[in-house]
């Protein structure tokens, strides 16, 4: 019993952008990835996925969507790259009922105030972020923070949560500035940063952003200076993007890393093979968010949406990205991520063998306890 | 008889809509001053205007030492050998008189050199540091003349050269264009001023709404003096 | 300062040629024929098209007649028509969204924000005239842009989503597709219907007289300025409205309505369906629209097209297809009366 | 440490040198399209593509042709003033005789083009683009430390637009220029080949554009759309300058990079507005701009 | 009731005065130190070699032009800082060197733009375009006067050179206005045309001032009461024609002999 006799994932997300190395286009192989691994089919019905690239442009994004809903059978989308479309198209798929597991973005509205029955947020978000970046630079004696913010939603969510953190360790947040997306010149604000005299600058921006930023920071002399450098977003395919060199001794967070088990290895492999990059946490992020939809029609018998929504509640999450990861009533995945530090170029064995894990931080340290996500599905 | 250096024949000319030049017929030979004569707005400056090529809408056929002018593009004309000192006499304001002297590029061999020019006018030599346009009405008209002196044209074509100025400076281009002539170069003047017209010119056409009425040597002059008096009021 | 490229490439352009040609006797007929086809075809539309495309091509009708009303009718090229847009859109998304305002008071709160913006814009902008006239338009709405990357209530980046259609009068409820297109449709045709009348007006009148000879406008006791201003404002206007209905088609209030990529695509649409025609910006504005639907899922970027068929038209098509229509011998003989612009 | 109004000093300096050196590119910029205002009275939308493809081209022959920068500052200007040259002769000049609006629209209609393309190529995000190993590093003012390469940028830029303002004031070619912007026909008729110039003159403006894009390679990186938002900041410098003087346009480029500079340090929310206040302002106190003539 | 204030059309009455008038161009003086007066049902020739600043003289008077030094007065008011639509619409209207008409609008529909703001009826964005039809009548009235009838629905820009003129005229006159500056108006025209101008502009100046830039001395001679001669920006001489035209520096600077 699926509905128009196939199963239709959309994959939409920034393909030409700022965060097109972030997700990208790899995360749509990713997407193939997991349905050739479910064996193509679903309840005997196939299994389509398609993409479109929404420019990180929350209205282009909700027409895409919209369209896809209404004349293009698609059942579902994911990926969602970035925060303000993120919310956008959770909030249009409430309205059209339809499920949306987002990989992408990491504001924690998307489980918070702005929740859906329909809406999941798989990959990481911005608490996980602040407590795992933000936690391990605090505890360094980096008790002081000026932010460099991205101007939306993304950014102040993460610029809240990690100030909140810091705050609540005890540290001070000294002041902030904001920049538009997707700026090139970040001389301005980084003198600003500077003379704040802040021990720590937190980047709280992504993707391109955050590495020019990180660049810039070295020719002005930053860092030299003293000032430690917090990239909260910060993923695989950012060190490879911004080089070893540059990125060298940066703390960071991700819920993924191909070297971390056998597993996660042999899924790295296969899709460095296939895309040229090994996956970072929203590739294989996808990869599980994919799996996972898969499974749950597969469970609920149906591709209805009320029914398969609830069998992604009820299900654990077992596969190359999470271990026993479990989704809260907000519709967040619930799972373990790490503290990495990128290695000094000389330790690097072989290529993409960017980090040393420096610590594990368990799902329920790293997420909102969903009860106090302020998500008005949880009280209820 | 050789042919003339330059001839026009049922010239026609248009500004926009308004029909300006109803046929004209003119020609000049080689080593001679013409003078077109006629009151205000019968369209002499347009003669001279569309046998340069400036007003581009234009029928008719002019010839220029041997050489089909009408299809000539306007930045070849001067290279034909043809220098057009205008009325409202064309002096660059932001450039100085010495770059207004050397702007026109050399279009043939003849011309005369800077230094032959500055004895010429003695005045340009004295200001030549000065904006063109802060010159004297009469200094503007003769650097407008300079010029084209340096660019080695066979033939020139003056529009008004003495007006506005005071006799004593008429009385010098008098003398330049005399000069001139000794040199053997070729003029079309145009001309209210019949006095200074009758001193240099050799022959006069008559302009009266777009057609040459009239034509004839200086020394027809006594017998024109009536026409010339019922036509232009002199 | 003389013009000199134009001078050098031959003075104004060709005189137009006094050609009569006579007026067909059944030319009211077919033109009546032609209107009933294109009513019949709107009201059935949603029924064979996806609505929400319909609606999204009428409000850029609009949106690009209301542009044509001050370029085709006052000569004046206005680079920052986004603004108007996309500000009556943010105005009619917070009133709606965020104070509850019913629809029909959202709108008009968009229309006089607006209008409100025009006059601001305009009071600046017609010190100046041609190419100043648009950067500087340009540059003010460039301002406006920042204005709302940074103004609280525009959220930004984000924009102001899920923006409530609400219930028309109390009566009609809009988040019905059908519904909305049918309120879309009837705005449309009232906006249409009042560009029409403003420029066959006495109004309208004056402004073509000021757009073929200012100096003579002047001398004969008009004070230009205030008739292109009144002009700008009402353009401003009609531009608002189509973009509070837009906000409420697509529940959407963003940065790219106010962005000048924006303002550009208005100019598109105009110049290629034919400055001063009233048809010409509606017919402009379904091509690029389409285009844009039939691209929006391809990679192929939309912008490419868009450039070229902008060269395009400035090189050899500068009368539009509807201007080249009403020029050829059928459009002559059929729609003479309709001609209002060379 | 020292303050100003509650600023530190080291921060002010910081900022303001900052403001040079995006004041360095608005001057580059705006000459250029001074320069072709001036002569062709077409507003050059396209000038922001043609940055871009300066940019572009340097990159591209690194990656292709392993040329250095040092070349690339030389060919690529020159690429691009070519490719200037190509369109001024095949399209753009049949515009002249139309309204001027047309230019505009038709160079808008260019960029657009230009940008899809490389967009379409390249995709939008910026791609890196060493500064060379000479300029690399930084060194401590005291109050900052500058970036070699970004000094370099406001030494660059300071030459070329002196060069151009030399070429323009000062020499033949100059006077023909100017002379022509006064009374093009009559130039034409003393045998100068204007159409000619025209095309050299776009060429030129194309050319600066291009050579601006391979300054700011290394420091914005190289993306399609870099100058399509910069474009909008540099038509207001040329309306604040004073349409179609070179003059006014470098200075007011600079300027107004050091005004943006302090709006940073007092009042960051009104940076990216400043310089349309000021041309508002502008505008209404002196309509034809600060160094301009025409009222 | 009251006795009308005695003032017969034949007593001089100045309705449009200049005082000491200049005007400067980036430091080239195009006009300096003018006076002019000029009377109700008279018609005052302007003359003057090209270039002698007429047509600046006219751009001053109607304030197209800001005055550099001196004071202009439209009857009895101060207009030195007045703006030009304002000053039209005080009763002072002019035509244009270059022809100046709505070159796509009809002859009818030229006249009734100039129609349209005396009746009140140029704001109304809201009425049909048949509101402007009672317009129609005075319109045709002054399209006949003119002899323009025949051409009434042709569009401006398809008249010949000199109708095109006598349609200005005629948009002019629409205006009904105290004060007629015309700046050539003859010029272009064919013989015939000149002499019916001539007519209409001797017969409107029975009720009104006229100012005339004229190079057609025939017609100067003719129907002008009053001539000023400029040259160099400065009036070189003014009084009736014969005596304009005896003074040696008239002589030498316009009609073109040195005495
Ligand atoms: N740019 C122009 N546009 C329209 N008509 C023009 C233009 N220049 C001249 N005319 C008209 O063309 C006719 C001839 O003018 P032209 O300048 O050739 O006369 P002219 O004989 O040189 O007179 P003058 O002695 O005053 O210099 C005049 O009626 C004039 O009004
Ligand atoms: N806007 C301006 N800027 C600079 N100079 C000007 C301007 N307008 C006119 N002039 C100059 O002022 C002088 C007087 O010009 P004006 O047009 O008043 O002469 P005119 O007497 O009307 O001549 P014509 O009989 O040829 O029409 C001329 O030298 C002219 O070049
Ligand atoms: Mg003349
Ligand atoms: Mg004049």
């Amino acid at each position: 019993e699926v509905s128009d006799g196939k199963v239709k994932i959309g994959i939409l997300n920034d393909q030409s952008g700022v965060y097109s190395d972030f997700g990208g286009q790899n995360s749509y192989e990713a997407a193939l990835m997991a349905v050739e691994d479910f064996g193509g089919k679903v309840l005997d019905a196939p299994i389509e996925v398609v993409t479109a690239d929404h420019q990180n442009k929350p209205d282009i994004a909700s027409n895409i969507a919209r369209q896809w809903y209404d004349n293009e059978q698609v059942d579902s989308i994911m990926e969602l790259t970035t925060s303000s479309v993120g919310l956008a198209v959770q909030a249009l798929s409430v309205d059209e009922k339809k499920i949306t597991i987002n990989t992408g973005a990491a504001t924690t509205e998307l489980t918070g105030a702005q929740c859906s029955p329909y809406g999941f947020h798989w990959a990481y978000d911005t608490h996980a972020l602040a407590v795992g970046t933000g936690g391990a630079l605090v505890q360094e004696g980096g008790d002081s923070w000026f932010f460099l913010t991205a101007d939306y939603a993304f950014g102040y969510s993460l610029e809240e949560n990690t100030g909140n953190f810091v705050k609540g360790q005890g540290g001070t947040v000294v002041g902030s500035v904001r920049h538009p997306l997707a700026s090139t010149d970040f001389s301005s604000f980084l003198l600003q940063a500077q003379a704040s005299g802040a021990k720590v600058i937190g980047l709280a921006n992504a993707g391109a952003d955050t590495q020019n930023s990180i660049k810039q920071a070295a020719e002005f002399g930053i860092t030299q200076g003293g000032q430690k450098l917090a990239a909260l977003l910060f993923t695989l395919a950012d060190v490879h993007g911004l080089g070893a060199e540059a990125a060298q001794g940066l703390n960071l967070t991700e819920s993924f890393y191909w070297k971390r088990n056998p597993e996660s290895e042999e899924f790295g492999r296969r899709f460095l093979e296939r895309t040229g990059s090994m996956p970072n946490m929203v590739h294989a992020g996808t990869y599980s968010a994919v799996t996972s939809y898969l499974k749950a029609i597969e469970a609920a018998g149906t591709d209805e949406t009320e029914a398969v929504a609830a069998k992604l509640h009820e299900l654990p999450v077992n596969d190359v990205f999470a271990q026993d990861g479990k989704v809260g009533a907000n519709g967040r995945l619930i799972k373990d991520v790490y503290l990495m530090e990128v290695k000094a170029p000389a330790d690097i064995t072989e290529e993409w063998d960017y980090y040393n894990v420096l610590a594990t931080i368990p799902g329920s340290e790293a997420f909102m306890d969903p009860a106090e996500s302020g998500c008005p599905l949880v009280t209820q | 008889m050789t042919a003339p250096l330059l001839e026009t024949a049922g010239l026609q000319a248009w500004y926009g809509e308004s029909h300006v030049l109803h046929g004209v017929d003119l020609h000049v030979n080689e080593g001679e001053t013409i003078c077109i004569l006629g009151r205000n707005g019968m369209g002499k400056t347009t003669t001279l205007r569309t046998i340069m090529g400036i007003l581009r809408k234009r029928t008719g056929r002019i010839t220029f030492a041997g050489q089909d002018m009408m299809s000539v593009p306007l930045h070849k004309t001067a290279r034909a050998g043809l220098g057009f000192v205008p009325e409202e006499r064309g002096i660059f304001a932001t450039l100085s008189v010495e770059e207004n002297l050397m702007l026109p590029p050399k279009v043939a061999d003849g011309g005369m050199s800077v230094a032959e020019i500055y004895d010429l006018f003695p005045n340009l030599l004295e200001r030549r540091n000065s904006p063109g346009t802060k010159l004297s009405g009469g200094e503007q008209q003769m650097l407008a003349m300079a010029r084209i002196l340096r660019t080695g044209a066979r033939c020139l074509l003056l529009d008004e050269p003495t007006e506005g100025l005071a006799p004593v400076i008429i009385n010098a281009i008098g003398d330049v264009l005399r000069q001139l002539k000794q040199r053997g170069m070729t003029v079309v003047l145009v001309e209210q001023n019949f006095r200074f017209a009758a001193k240099v010119a050799d022959r006069f056409y008559l302009m009266d709404h777009g057609t040459m009425t009239a034509e004839f040597p200086v020394s027809d002059l006594p017998n024109r003096m009536d026409l010339l008096h019922r036509e232009l009021g002199v | 300062m003389p013009d000199m490229a134009r001078e050098i490439a031959g003075g104004k352009s060709e005189p137009v040629p006094a050609e009569h040609v006579a007026i067909h006797p059944r030319a009211g007929t077919v033109q009546l024929a032609l209107l009933a086809v294109i009513a019949a075809a709107l009201l059935l539309a949603p029924q064979f098209l996806y609505p929400i495309f319909l609606m999204k091509l009428l409000a850029f009708g609009l949106f690009a007649a209301a542009f044509n009303l001050l370029l085709g009718y006052t000569g004046l090229l206005s680079f920052g028509h986004a603004t108007f847009f996309g500000g009556a859109a943010y105005f009619t998304a917070h009133a709606v969204k965020v104070w509850g305002w019913s629809p029909e008071a959202g709108i008009g709160l968009g229309v006089l924000g607006a209008a409100a913006l025009g006059l601001v814009m305009g009071a600046v902008a017609i010190r100046r005239q041609g190419i100043y006239f648009a950067m500087i338009t340009l540059a003010l709405s460039q301002m406006f842009f920042f204005f709302c990357l940074q103004a609280g209530f525009t959220q930004g980046e984000d924009g102001i989503q899920s923006v409530p259609r609400g219930t028309l009068f109390g009566v009609f409820d809009l988040s019905d597709t059908m519904t909305m297109y049918y309120f879309v449709l009837a705005v449309f045709i009232i906006g249409l219907l009042i560009i029409w009348r403003f420029v066959n007006s006495p109004f309208g009148m004056i402004l073509k007289s000021i757009r073929e000879n200012e100096q003579r406008a002047v001398s004969l006791g008009y004070s230009v300025s205030r008739y292109k201003l009144g002009a700008f404002v009402m353009s401003a206007a009609l531009a608002g409205l189509a973009g509070g209905v837009k906000a409420l088609i697509f529940q959407f209030a963003t940065l790219t309505d106010v962005a000048w990529q924006m303002s550009g695509e208005v100019i598109l649409m105009t110049l290629l369906g034919g400055i001063g025609t009233l048809a010409g910006p509606v017919v402009g504005a379904g091509l690029v629209v389409t285009l844009q639907n039939y691209l929006a899922t391809s990679d192929f970027p939309v912008t490419i097209i868009t450039g070229v068929v902008f060269m395009v038209c400035v090189l050899v098509f500068r009368r539009g297809l509807i201007g080249e229509l009403l020029e050829s011998s059928f459009g002559r003989r059929f729609f003479a009366s309709r001609r209002t612009r060379e | 440490m020292t303050m100003i109004f509650g600023i530190p000093v080291a921060a002010l300096m910081g900022q303001l040198l900052v403001g040079l050196i995006n004041g360095s590119f608005y001057a580059l910029l705006s000459l250029g399209l001074a320069v072709i205002f001036g002569l062709l009275r077409v507003i050059n939308f396209a000038h922001g593509a043609q940055y871009m493809l300066g940019a572009f081209t340097a990159l591209l022959l690194l990656t292709e042709g392993g040329v250095n920068y040092w070349l690339a500052l030389i060919l690529a200007p020159l690429i691009v003033g070519l490719f200037g040259a190509i369109i001024e002769r095949t399209m753009l000049s049949r515009l002249y005789k139309l309204d001027h609006l047309y230019g505009l629209l038709f160079t808008f209609g260019l960029a657009l083009a230009i940008e899809g393309t490389f967009r379409y190529y390249y995709g939008a995000s910026g791609m890196p683009y060493a500064a060379p190993a000479a300029l690399t590093g930084a060194v401590n003012l005291g109050f900052m430390f500058l970036p070699i390469y970004r000094g370099w940028v406001v030494v660059a830029s300071l030459i070329v637009c002196l060069g151009v303002w030399f070429l323009i004031e000062k020499t033949k070619l100059g006077s023909y220029l100017r002379a022509a912007t006064e009374n093009p026909v009559l130039v034409q008729s003393f045998g100068v080949n204007v159409p000619l110039l025209l095309t050299l003159t776009y060429a030129l403006g194309a050319g600066l554009a291009a050579f601006a894009g391979v300054l700011a390679a290394p420091v914005y990186q190289v993306s399609p759309l870099m100058g399509s938002n910069l474009i909008i900041i540099v038509f207001a410098v040329v309306v604040v300058g004073g349409m179609g003087s070179i003059l006014g346009a470098i200075v007011t480029g600079y300027m107004l990079g050091v005004v943006e500079g302090l709006t940073k340090v007092f009042y960051p929310e009104a940076s990216n507005i400043v310089i349309f206040v000021i041309m508002a302002i502008v505008l209404i106190l002196r309509p034809a701009g600060l160094f301009g003539k025409d009222a | 009731m009251t006795v009308a204030p005695a003032m017969t059309q034949t007593e001089p009455r100045v309705v449009l005065s200049a005082r000491g008038l200049g005007k400067d161009f980036a430091g080239f003086t195009a006009v300096n130190d003018v006076d002019l007066d000029v009377e109700h049902a008279r018609i005052h020739a302007l003359i003057g070699p090209n270039g002698a600043g007429k047509t600046t003289v006219f751009n001053l008077l109607t304030k197209f032009l800001q005055p550099t030094r001196g004071t202009i007065t439209l009857l009895g008011q101060d207009i030195t800082r007045t703006k030009p639509d304002k000053v039209a619409r005080m009763g002072l209207v002019r035509s244009f060197q270059i022809s100046a008409v709505f070159p796509h609008l009809t002859v009818r529909e030229n006249v009734k733009v100039a129609l349209q703001r005396p009746a009140g009826l140029a704001v109304q964005f809201w009425k049909p375009l048949s509101s402007l039809d009672r317009l129609n009548g005075r319109a045709d009235q002054l399209i006949d006067d003119l002899g323009l009838t025949p051409y009434r629905d042709h569009r401006a820009a398809d008249l010949s050179y000199g109708r095109k003129r006598v349609l200005e005229i005629a948009t002019t006159l629409a205006l009904d206005p105290q004060v007629l500056l015309l700046d050539e108006p003859m010029a272009g025209m064919g013989q015939e045309d000149v002499r019916m101008v001539a007519e209409i502009i001797r017969d409107v100046a029975q009720t009104r001032a006229v100012l005339m830039v004229e190079h057609n001395l025939n017609v100067v001679a003719d129907i002008c009461h009053h001539v000023t001669v400029l040259q160099r920006g400065e009036i070189i001489a003014t009084g009736d024609y014969a005596t304009v035209s005896a003074d040696p520096r008239v002589r030498s600077a316009y009609m073109g002999t040195e005495a």
